[in-house]
């Protein structure tokens, strides 16, 4: 992992792009990393485009503006590719992260020109095969664990599975579909 | 709750729990209300004492004269209610924490102003959320402190120094608020409209009621001012008894909803008789407002009819 | 031992109040310190803690309603930001004459006008006035340790003021940062039982509270109440210097960042020092003498201290995260500025106003700073001295 | 214990700062009876005892807390503190009280 990663989250209201940011603050804490998850906070309700924030390091982190020259990207809803500039500062030798059904081909176009990696993800497919309903969160944040090498898969399914067991202890179903969607977004991502 | 023998004699005997030497004006009707609703407490029950701003305020804890037997808590005009619900609070957490061993009351204080008006929201949070305290306006019908201005509870065509009577005005052109029925609809258990009668027994018989009841309760008492009403003082007890017999003020009460009417007159009087006897509404025996006193006694009427259905009486 | 965590800085206050376990809290929510109530009352749903919350109907009953509590005996606190604080006003100032040792978690935000939920400092620096010492946090940990030995200062009998803990909004309270806790037991040693002298609830003594003065009083009150907050400076010194033992954590009335040798100093209060302190290093690489003095006392107001530890600087910019609609800079600037007046210090001085309603601050924005006084340094302010920065123009 | 300087009767107007009670709060019960208010009266109430039937229907009326009562009887006024409004003249059924002028 570099010394210092930057990551900018785009999603929209009530999607919980800002719920997988404070996640994968989570993980890399677990696995002693110092961390930064944060949304961009306005009055944006429900639908509305939002954007949350990540900052992992091995070093204390002290910096407290946003990130406008992120090293990664996740977009949560492909359709904000329309009207956000997702890529903007990005940097080319990170890459961007989409939820869609198409192909990575199709993608590209719309990425004004980014010249850096393009994974694509079918997150609602791997939600709704795993967990029976769509919450693009767990494939999401497993994508950008696996794109950011912010730590090894192996470490972050076990890490995962200590974390979700304390959290649904009375709903095993619940446990069981989130680590399925988790290895399959593991597998999935391109 | 149980409801003890009225003993007048015993009661007046008590140690006075508001002490003397405070400075108030003298005849100040406010005063009177808040000796005898502090007579209501039990002796040897302990209890804090709040208070809005107000001329009682500025009168009964100026630096380094305490009136107050009890505990007393000041802490600014609009906000009795919420201080005292403070007070009430720590009350029950040192309780349960076992801090505190004795069983304390919690009655505070405000005019028409702190109560009616700056302090109403203050006070409906306190009585919503149910603290275990009483509330007691003594209403004098204007803000007396800063100089007789309108309030809410100013009565209709009184003349205030905000709504002087002259040639273009008869004085206040709006009707009393009543806020008795605004916190009975709070549906606390406990709320009671009363003033000085006889030997004061309702006064007493309700703040023991509002004292002794669990939860919040509210007592709306008529304190009259001689100096902004403009009456001699000795005419206080009279001038209560016409407010009571013209149905002006009547003594009610509502308890876990039920409206009772304590006092029906067996001859009401005309509102005349009332207002005749002060100087604020003395612009309505002006020749050719005769209708004003007319539409004043439509008022009183409306709300005594109200008040009738109400109690279903 | 330690225990590392990560939370927000609201979580971080939450889970020091958990541990303090104070007697009564009013509180009314609004962003963004909605949390704050929301966490206690969670806690006090599932028993882990005991403390009386009062869902009071406003802003202004949350203050009254912690004076009545305080007055009465109660380790008290509550937690506002914003519109909130000022909806407070006339009533903080009573909380501070009464001499009730009220501690409230602030979340920096503006004030309206325009509606806006960012942070900003106008609301406490509003309240500046008001008797309450005010104490600033950079980060979620600063929050935390702040708070916790918030009650150690304000119910101190030298002090016995209510206490302000501030920390910014959303940039601190929502963020989630790695924290170093405390474990229960010591919090709660650390700060120990309360027991106020007097209070209403007192079975052996009454008390009366809130009288009326007449002019030969009450400036003799203020007077007893200034002191008060002149004692809170050495106090806030001990009771950090105790809290250093327990955590190995170190705070004063402000931290010293590479100033001791800086030509070129920033002054500036809140989460934007640690931004500033990476500008600082990348600039330290380049030969730059820059440095930093983060404010975390804000009441008392360490004027003589601050002038001193800036004594070398030949350039400093004081930032304010507010306006004062002075016309000439914010409230740090002035009461720095003379400080530095009173002081003798000989630098060229900048009053920057910064970061207003959420405006982000960048390690970028403090370069050009820096820049900016290695060039007033050499040539004096040509321009006015009172400056924005980070505003369209 | 009370620290001396902190009674009412050792605070007036020529106190300093430092002996001032913190907060300029009270820690005794009814300490205004050390202020006499009874020198504001103009007029003065008199009880004819000869008249009075010891009814105590004056009591409760007194704004001043000035009628002491002991052993079922109301006493003569605490002229101390009695500012002479005359409403007790007014409450007395048995016309006892009457307004006598000045102090």
């Amino acid at each position: 992992m570099r010394d210092l990663i930057e990551i900018r989250w785009h999603g929209r209201g009530g999607q919980g792009a800002k719920t997988a940011a404070l996640l994968l603050a989570d993980v890399a804490f677990n696995i002693g990393k110092n961390v930064q998850g944060f949304p961009e906070y306005g009055p944006e309700r429900m639908g509305a485009p939002i954007t949350a924030y990540n900052r992992i390091s091995d070093n204390a982190i002290r910096v407290h503006s946003n990130i406008y020259d992120p090293d990664f990207v996740a977009v949560v809803d492909e359709t904000l590719l329309h009207t956000v500039d997702v890529t903007k500062g990005l940097s080319e030798d990170g890459g961007i992260l989409i939820n869609t059904e198409k192909s990575k081909e199709e993608i590209i176009p719309l990425l004004n020109g980014y010249k850096g990696k393009v994974y694509t993800i079918d997150a609602r497919k791997i939600s709704e095969e795993a967990l029976g309903k769509y919450f693009p969160n767990m494939p999401m944040l497993a994508a950008m664990v696996k794109i950011t090498e912010v730590m090894d898969e192996e470490r972050f399914i076990s890490e995962m599975k200590a974390s979700l067991e304390h959290k649904f202890a009375k709903k095993p179903e619940v446990l069981e579909g989130n680590m399925k969607a988790l290895k399959a977004a593991l597998e999935q991502v391109q | 709750m149980m409801e003890n023998k009225f003993n007048f004699k015993e009661i007046q005997e008590r140690p006075e729990r508001l002490a003397p030497g405070h400075r108030m004006c003298a005849g100040c009707g406010g005063t009177i209300a808040v000796r005898n609703v502090l007579k209501a407490l039990h002796p040897g029950d302990k209890a804090v004492v709040g208070n809005a701003t107000g001329c009682l305020e500025v009168s009964s804890f100026t630096y380094p004269y305490s009136s107050y037997e009890d505990s007393y808590i000041h802490s600014a005009f609009e906000n009795a209610g919420a201080t005292l619900a403070g007070a009430e609070t720590a009350y029950k957490a040192l309780k349960k924490r076992g801090k505190i061993k004795e069983n304390y009351k919690f009655i505070t204080f405000g005019g028409d102003g702190g109560t009616y008006d700056i302090g109403l929201q203050s006070l409906s949070g306190a009585m919503e959320r149910g603290h275990d305290l009483v509330y007691v306006c003594y209403d004098n019908g204007a803000y007396m402190n800063t100089g007789i201005q309108r309030s809410s509870a100013t009565p209709m065509y009184a003349d205030t120094t905000t709504t002087p009577a002259g040639t273009q005005s008869n004085g206040k052109p709006q009707v009393r608020k009543d806020l008795v029925a605004v916190m009975a609809a709070h549906n606390i258990p406990y709320t009671a409209q009363t003033t000085f009668i006889g030997n004061m027994k309702d006064l007493y018989v309700k703040s023991e009621k509002a004292i002794y009841t669990e939860g919040p309760a509210f007592l709306n008492i008529m304190a009259p001012c001689p100096r902004g009403w403009r009456f001699e003082a000795a005419d206080m007890a009279e001038i209560c008894k016409l407010a009571v017999e013209t149905c002006y003020w009547p003594l009610f009460e509502v308890e876990n909803g039920k409206w009772i009417i304590n006092y029906e007159p067996k001859n009401k009087l005309p509102i005349e008789d009332f207002l005749k006897k002060q100087g604020r509404f003395k612009h309505l025996f002006k020749k050719g407002n005769e209708d004003l006193i007319a539409q004043f006694q439509k008022e009183v009427d409306r709300r005594w009819e109200e008040l009738k259905i109400k109690a279903n009486a | 031992m330690a225990i590392k965590e990560r939370m927000s800085g609201n979580e971080a206050v939450a889970y020091a109040i958990k541990q303090i376990n104070p007697d009564v809290m009013p509180a009314f929510p609004i962003t963004p310190s909605t949390e704050l109530p929301q966490f206690v009352s969670n806690y006090i749903a599932n028993g882990e803690i005991d403390t009386e919350f009062i869902p009071v109907e406003s802003e202004h009953s949350s203050m009254s309603a912690a004076i009545g509590a305080s007055a009465a005996g109660a380790r008290t606190l509550t937690a506002t930001s914003s519109c909130g604080l000022a909806y407070m006003w006339e009533v903080l100032y009573v909380a501070a004459s009464d001499r009730l040792p009220i501690a409230l978690a602030l979340v920096n935000r503006g004030l309206t006008g325009p509606l806006n939920i960012n942070c900003e400092h106008s609301d406490s620096m509003g309240a500046r006035d008001s008797g309450w010492i005010q104490i600033y946090a950079e980060n979620n940990q600063e929050a935390y340790d702040n708070f916790v030995m918030a009650y150690r200062i304000a119910e101190h009998k030298d002090v016995m003021l209510p206490i302000m803990a501030c920390m910014d909004g959303f940039i601190t309270s929502h963020a989630v940062e790695n924290i170093t806790l405390l474990e229960d037991d010591l919090v709660k040693n650390f700060v120990g039982e309360y027991h106020p002298e007097h209070y209403l609830l007192n079975k052996d003594e009454v008390m009366a509270l809130g009288p009326y003065a007449v002019s030969n009083y009450c400036m003799e009150a203020k007077r007893a109440q200034a002191q008060a907050m002149m004692n809170a400076k050495q106090v806030i010194l001990d009771v950090a210097k105790e809290f250093e033992e327990m955590s190995g954590r170190k705070y004063g009335l402000f931290e010293e960042y590479r100033l001791e040798d800086a030509d070129y100093a920033v002054v500036a209060i809140g989460s934007a020092c640690g931004t500033a302190k990476d500008a600082i290093d990348r600039l330290r690489e380049k030969g730059v003498k820059a440095g930093l003095l983060k404010v975390r006392v804000f009441r008392p107001f360490p004027g003589k201290e601050m002038a001193e530890a800036l004594a070398n600087c030949k350039a400093i910019a004081i930032m304010d995260r507010c306006e004062s609609y002075s016309a000439n800079g914010g409230p740090l600037s002035a009461e720095l500025g003379a400080a530095l007046f009173k002081n003798k210090n000989q630098a060229e001085v900048l009053n920057i106003v910064y970061g207003l309603s959420g405006r982000d601050m960048t390690v970028e924005d403090f370069e050009k700073i820096y820049e900016d006084l290695a060039d007033v340094a050499v040539n004096g302010v040509k321009e006015d001295s009172y400056r924005y920065v980070g505003v369209r123009e | 214990m009370l620290e001396d300087k902190f009674k009412t009767e050792n605070i007036d107007e020529t106190v300093r700062w430092q002996d001032l009670t913190p907060g300029l709060q009270i820690y005794e019960s009814g300490s205004s009876r050390l202020f006499n208010t009874g020198e504001w009266r103009v007029n003065t109430p008199v009880v004819d005892f000869e008249k009075c039937k010891q009814c105590l229907l004056c009591v409760p009326y007194c704004p001043d807390s000035s009628i002491p009562v002991k052993d079922g009887k109301r006493l003569d006024f605490d002229y101390d503190h009695c500012k002479g409004c005359g409403i007790c003249v007014g409450v007395c059924p048995f016309h006892a009280i009457t307004m006598k002028e000045g102090k």
